[in-house]
């Protein structure tokens, strides 16, 4: 029935053709999709299609109570949750004047941490199966959820912690974690060389990754790219030295940079944030023990908090680069504006675009995932 | 680095009228300017004052003002600063000019503005549909659309009926209050 | 730059080093799933017995995932605050959270360790489910995200109240306590969660959760006007109400329960009078009924029946036999406790509806029932408990064993009596303590020591005063003994009251439950007291109906007989307050609102 | 031209019974084949929500999906299961649609958290869709936000043996009811919705037809057919 109403599809003229690239494919980064225009097997044009995992955070976000938004936010980056829940609580606190008691404050820094060496685990185990090679994924996966372990036993819950909020954090640290947390990084650091090993150092991958996307560092400036992207190209910017929140003024750490800019350098650089990371975490735990007392401010209760009226703009380093909050409060029980700047809507959507112009289209995947880019964060 | 800021601010607040300055921290800066003047004042931000990061811009809808609010967030990377410039145009119709020249990031936020809030940005690259390709309704992130309502008209919900509850409401008991009833 | 060096270019042997790999166990978890962890957040499971129905989790779940549904069968008691109503969990909405886990005012939700559920298309109602202590499926897995001290959304403690120190208080009948100011009103108001058990419980069902709603808005207006939707004395209700409300509350489960005496006190001292009588004017009909109502008493249930007539259009007159209005509020209760002044303002703005009362006019003694009858469409009597009960020990007729009703009541209107040294008060109730600390002021004035002793039948776990009584008349220098029973005045020589004989009480009730104590004949104690006061109880004075009338009415063990809405047997006449329901000024508004829209609705047909 | 085909589908001959395997033999043969089906199956690789993050861990070498035979794959054309991981956009559930039809019979669904049974916790937006099953039919659910990986296996293991009891036949639904499914799919993205797969020839073809698969919306879907046409990308030129 359906054949006699088939038209010849009529084909352009040259080797040009436009293929819908996602958002069901192995190569794209969650769900996420591209048009582009080829030329055999050359990208002349791509065009970046989100939305598709649109649920109008932003919207809901209004829509509900101050605290009951604590269980929204973490879910607009699936894989890096934490810095999502710090960045909105450190909104909250700064427009309600709270104080956060400085034991909760460690212990935050501690989750973000762990939060970006399970996301760098995650995004380089991606980046290896998109290159073909299989193993640094199953490793880098089964190593991040040794982290979702310690995760679930601080927070009871393995993805979405809803742990942090306004005012400090949900629990104490249960018996023994410190510990078990030390044992777990001494683990992941006995792990670094096997994966220098099987894929950072590897040639099948540093051929591969290496300039595919390169941008240079005024591009990377002009498009308004953060975090270990924009380091890959060798500035030394990072929030949470910059504009320090939380107790990272007080903590010791390198902010590694790499000048090739190719998704090669972006690999990189995320490799020596897991050491330093690790280094964060050591020192976290070296210090945490002393620091006694609360880890949470009174809060009002919930069903009657009204936050003062006023607006704050948060800023906090995820592991995909900077990542931002603007409240708005008019004095209501419910936030009035809530924007979300997570660092892969530049990332996704221009920085892609441009870099993609000129590579080939097994290329694309390369670069989406040494971005690091989060669907999720783009549509929100 | 406080102290240069302040000197620039002043000559700032010298060549551009109608604009009004708080620091809220060490960090972060509050400037509210007229929408005429927001352009130049982005431009003297970025050319003498080394903003060169844009951070986001935001829209707030007031419609009891009739207004949308835009705040334009940028980042020194050499003062380690933020201006969080606010200004305010008229809802209707709801027409500003692009900075995408000065900030190119400005165009994934014009463009998801445009989208969310139907402001349309002159002089920006795209103001293509981006993620609400599928939707035909009117601009979601205005205050005057209700999602609730509008989802409660759109769809169904799962109609649960087990068996406990048959059991209860034979014996005379059963739902007393449903979530939507309270919403609070 | 980090220092990993990828451009070596390796070495063709490299894939040897898969051989430090041969010795390293699998890292894969067995097929089954494996134990959450402690505090992991599973499927709910609600301790029914803990749990009150107070839907305090429905309010603060963020996906409207929480249904309440009724459960026949469970216990439900509007006075103790439980409600036969349990939550049941939507998990195609549930996302897990916890927050009705922190929020929860008992204590008996928690999220357990249970986290694998799957069904078939068809068997989706499974999602819908009611937790109960065994979990999801019926199986035991232990408890996961659990109430914590660190997590609790529930603030336990209640803002402070300023009062009077016991020294200087003694001193003085000024009012003790000092009532919130604007900050810590706003504070108290905050904790509240909105679950409506106090409104429940509340005899006249006071919107008490829409006017804490309100003081936390700082709109008190508004609060003052849910004040009135229900109660037209609540100057009086904010300062010696029962409070059953703070009984049932759901924070006092395991906390303080929210101040909502003294919530209801502020906003009523917050907004001017001249407001006051703006606000509880609003809702009056602008016509009038051409229907005339008389009312015999203006104690709280006739001037609140008053109040809800002549907003109905209704012509009221009330007739009082003392010379000011408020009957035992006034008479009974001292005024350290409730100032006259605040009394005054409630009467006004009633008086202000155009309520008149006839002051110093008894009835059987200046106007007739009769007279009323004629000249009135319906006549509602609410006379009040103004007798006291005695004790009929022996030796209880003696001049100096006074009634606590009538101490009171001399007390209040100034009238002077020989102040006793030493006094002993029998009872232990409110009444009690109000004459014992009453006469504890006028010794310390009159002689700069207090020697006040009480004796009451109950032990001090079930004892009737309110334990903030008991522990201020003890700072005051009154002693209270528990468990015993009065066996007979001691009267020496001279006709001179010297004290009183008490004897341990063994049990106040029989098996039956009436009341029957019984005493312990060994443990006998002797109090002495140049007076002594019996607040046992109190009763009604009916002479005024006169002989006709009495026999036409219904009566049953003594008191009126009336219908439940305070009908009496005889069309015309009407009964409530205290007279009706027992002594209580909260029930009494209840029963003027009750015996209000009877006349009312009788009137109108 | 229209008319003509209306009176065609109202023409079209009552479904067929399904065949019935008396012969003790095939009965066996039967057996053996969902046995070898329950235990072989394709996953198509499309993380359609939040709860995808859950399945790499569930794929790799912690909790190895791989043991149940259980791989993911790339193309719908090869898959047997699509996994509805979290909530659905109305933009990413056309997609899901068109990807259901593509795949191949038997094929299986999975709905995954919350979100696809009652709209989870986005359930006032806007933008997504909110009872999957309204949508397409579904074989399993899990619960959770987000299930365990641990929970992902329990629920893949129940659709194994669903499978093998021969239970796992919730395809079929899409042809015996697909007025049902269309009516809603229509309802939410207008009328003019056309998918490139003639699902009424497959149940034809599978011998599925019901008096449930034609209605108001398959006369719909023919009055509003267009003929197909490759599809157009606006693409713009860009200058750098």
């Amino acid at each position: 029935m359906r054949p006699e109403n088939y038209q010849a599809v009529n084909h352009p003229p040259s080797n040009e053709y436009e293929l819908n690239f996602g958002p069901n494919h192995p190569g794209i980064e969650g769900n996420y999709a591209f048009k582009v225009k080829l030329n055999g097997d050359r990208v002349l044009e791509a065009r970046a299609d989100g939305g598709y995992l649109h649920r109008g955070f932003e919207k809901l976000m209004e829509g509900r109570l101050w605290i009951q938004n604590i269980a929204l936010v973490p879910r607009i980056c699936v894989p890096d949750p934490v810095p999502m829940e710090v960045c909105y609580a450190l909104a909250i606190e700064e427009l309600c004047g709270l104080e956060v008691p400085e034991r909760a404050q460690w212990i935050r820094v501690m989750q973000l941490e762990m939060s970006r060496v399970a996301a760098h685990l995650f995004a380089f185990g991606g980046h290896a199966a998109t290159t073909g090679m299989y193993t640094p994924m199953f490793w880098g996966i089964a190593d991040r959820d040794l982290i979702l372990d310690r995760f679930e036993e601080l927070t009871g819950g393995r993805v979405y912690h809803i742990y942090n909020i306004p005012g400090g954090v949900r629990r104490d640290l249960p018996e023994g974690y410190l510990g078990r947390l030390s044992g777990l990084l001494d683990y992941l650091e006995s792990r670094l060389p096997d994966y220098d090993n099987l894929f950072f150092t590897n040639q099948v991958f540093v051929r591969r990754a290496r300039d595919v996307g390169t941008m240079t560092q005024a591009q990377a400036l002009k498009w308004g790219v953060t975090g270990p992207n924009l380091r890959a190209t060798g500035l030394a910017l990072d929030v949470r030295r910059d504009d320090p929140y939380l107790v990272y003024g007080r903590l010791e750490f390198d902010v590694p940079t790499e000048a090739g800019g190719d998704a090669l350098a972006r690999n990189l650089v995320r490799r020596s944030e897991l050491q330093q990371s690790i280094h964060i975490l050591r020192q976290v735990i070296d210090r945490l023990p002393e620091i006694d007392g609360p880890i949470r401010c009174p809060i009002p209760n919930p069903l009657a908090w009204n936050v003062p009226a006023g607006e704050a703009y948060t800023r906090v380093e995820s592991s995909k680069g900077e990542l931002a909050y603007y409240v708005v409060s008019t004095g209501g029980g419910k936030p009035y504006r809530v924007h979300v700047r997570g660092p892969s809507s530049m990332h996704a959507v221009q920085v892609l675009e441009r870099l993609a112009v000129g590579s080939r289209l097994e290329d694309i995947a390369q670069i989406m995932f040494s971005l690091d880019a989060c669907p999720p964060e783009v549509d929100r | 680095m406080d102290k240069n800021l302040n000197v620039w601010l002043d000559n700032l607040l010298q060549e551009i009228e109608g604009i009004k300055f708080r620091r809220k921290s060490t960090r972060r800066v509050r400037i509210d300017v007229a929408m005429d003047a927001l352009p130049t004042l982005l431009e003297l931000l970025q050319g003498r004052a080394s903003y060169v990061h844009l951070s986001a811009i935001t829209c707030v809808d007031w419609p009891d003002d009739g207004e949308f609010e835009l705040v334009y967030h940028v980042w020194s990377y050499e003062t380690q600063s933020l201006v969080s410039a606010h200004t305010r145009i008229p809802r209707d119709p709801g027409v500003y000019l692009s900075i995408y020249d000065l900030y190119e990031p400005a165009a994934f936020f014009e463009r998801d503005i445009h989208e969310m809030f139907g402001v349309f940005f002159e002089g920006s690259p795209d103001m293509e549909k981006f993620i609400l390709t599928e939707w035909d309704g009117p601009p979601p992130m205005r205050k005057e659309f209700d999602s609730e309502a509008f989802v409660n008209q759109q769809f169904e919900w799962q109609p649960y009926h087990p068996d406990w509850l048959k059991e209860l409401e034979e014996e005379g008991g059963g739902v007393t209050t449903r979530p939507e009833d309270i919403r609070w | 730059m980090s220092g990993i060096s990828y451009k070596s270019k390796g070495s063709i042997l490299n894939p040897l080093k898969n051989l430090a790999f041969l010795g390293r166990g699998s890292v894969t978890e067995p097929l089954e799933p494996r134990e959450a962890s402690a505090n992991y957040r599973g499927f709910h499971v609600n301790d029914w017995e803990l749990c009150i129905g107070c839907s305090t989790c429905q309010k603060v779940c963020d996906n409207a995932a929480i249904t309440m549904v009724k459960i026949p069968g469970l216990p439900e008691d509007p006075v103790k605050g439980v409600r036969n109503e349990r939550p049941a969990i939507d998990y195609g909405r549930c996302c897990w959270c916890g927050l009705c886990v922190d929020i929860c005012p008992t204590g008996s939700l928690a999220l357990s360790r249970e986290y694998v559920h799957t069904c078939r298309e068809d068997e989706l109602d499974s999602y819908f489910v009611l937790p109960d202590p065994n979990g999801i499926h019926g199986h035991y897995f232990p408890k996961g995200w659990d109430k914590s001290v660190d997590a609790d959304l529930v603030d336990l403690e209640r803002q402070p109240m300023t009062e009077m120190e016991s020294g200087e208080r003694i001193g003085s009948f000024a009012e003790i306590v000092a009532g919130y100011s604007d900050q810590q009103a706003i504070i108290e108001a905050s904790r509240c969660v909105q679950c409506g058990m106090c409104h429940d419980s509340c005899p006249t069902h006071m919107h008490a959760p829409e006017y804490i709603r309100a003081i936390w808005e700082g709109n008190l207006d508004e609060a003052v006007r849910q004040i009135y939707r229900t109660n037209p004395f609540s100057h009086i209700c904010g300062r010696v109400c029962t409070r059953r409300c703070e009984t049932a509350c759901s924070i006092g489960r395991r906390g303080d329960p929210v101040a909502i005496r003294w919530l209801k006190r502020y906003a009523m001292d917050s907004v001017s009078d001249e407001r006051v009588r703006e606000i509880a004017a609003e809702g009056k009909v602008d016509y009038l009924t051409g229907r005339k109502v008389a009312v015999i008493g203006a104690g709280p249930a006739g001037l609140t029946a008053a109040f809800d007539l002549v907003k109905k259009g209704h012509e009221v007159t009330v007739y009082e036999a003392l010379e000011k209005a408020g009957g035992m509020t006034r008479y009974g209760i001292p005024e350290y406790r409730l100032p006259y002044d605040r009394l005054d303002a409630d009467v006004a703005v009633i008086t202000s509806l155009g309520v008149g009362i006839r002051y110093n006019t008894r009835v059987g003694r200046d106007v007739t029932m009769q007279q009323l009858q004629q000249e009135y469409d319906a006549v509602l009597i609410a006379l009040g408990l103004q007798m006291g009960r005695s004790t009929r020990i022996p030796g209880s007729d003696h001049e100096n064993v006074r009634r606590s009703v009538e101490l009171l009541r001399m007390i209040t209107e100034g009238e002077k009596f020989d102040i006793p040294d030493s006094a002993v008060v029998i009872g232990g109730g409110n009444v009690a303590m109000d004459i014992a600390r009453s006469l504890a002021r006028l010794q310390r004035q009159a002689y700069g020591e207090v020697r006040v002793t009480v004796v009451a039948l109950e032990d001090f776990d079930h004892f009737l005063a309110d334990p903030e009584e008991v522990k201020e008349a003890r700072e005051e220098g009154v002693e209270i003994l528990d468990s015993r029973g009065p066996k007979g005045c001691v009267i020496d020589g001279q006709g001179e009251l010297q004290g009183l004989k008490t004897l341990g009480v063994l049990s106040i009730f029989d098996e039956k439950g009436r009341f029957a104590p019984s005493y312990d004949e060994s443990d006998e104690q002797f109090h002495p007291g140049h007076m002594v006061i019996e607040a046992i109880g109190q009763m009604t004075d009916t002479a005024l109906l006169g002989d006709k009338l009495t026999e036409q009415l219904e009566w049953n063990r003594g008191r009126l007989r009336v219908d439940e809405e305070g009908h009496t047997s005889v069309s015309w006449l009407w009964a409530a307050g205290d007279m009706v329901t027992g002594p209580d000024v909260v029930h009494a508004v209840a029963d003027g609102h009750r015996v209000a829209a009877s006349i009312d609705s009788t009137l109108a047909d | 031209m229209k008319d003509i085909k209306k009176i065609e589908i109202i023409q079209r001959p009552p479904p067929p019974e399904p065949a019935r395997r008396t012969n003790p033999l095939a009965r066996v043969f039967d057996e053996l084949v969902r046995f070898c089906q329950s235990r072989s199956m394709f996953m198509l690789h499309y993380c359609t929500g939040c709860g995808a993050i859950e399945l790499p861990p569930a794929m790799t070498s912690r909790f190895d999906m791989e043991r149940l035979g259980i791989q993911p794959m790339v193309t719908p054309r090869q898959a047997d299961i699509l996994l509805v991981t979290g909530y659905v956009s109305v933009k990413t559930l056309k997609r899901i649609i068109l990807t259901y039809e593509q795949m191949p019979s038997p094929k299986y669904v999975i709905g995954i958290c919350s979100c696809t049974v009652n709209g989870g916790m986005y359930w006032q937006s806007y933008a997504t869709a909110k009872v999957l099953k309204d949508y397409i039919p579904v074989d399993v659910y899990i619960a959770g936000c987000m299930p365990r990986p641990e929970a992902v296996i329990s629920g893949l293991r129940a659709l194994m043996e669903d499978i093998r009891t021969g239970r796992g036949d919730a395809w079929k639904k899409y042809y015996q009811n697909y007025d049902f499914y269309l009516g809603n799919q229509q309802r939410l993205f207008g009328e003019k919705w056309q998918t490139p797969t003639d699902v009424i020839a497959e149940a034809h073809h599978y011998g599925m037809m019901t008096d449930q698969t034609l209605g108001e919306h398959t006369d719909l879907l023919e009055q509003n057919e267009v003929p197909l046409d490759a599809l157009r990308t606006r693409l713009k030129a860009r200058t750098e």
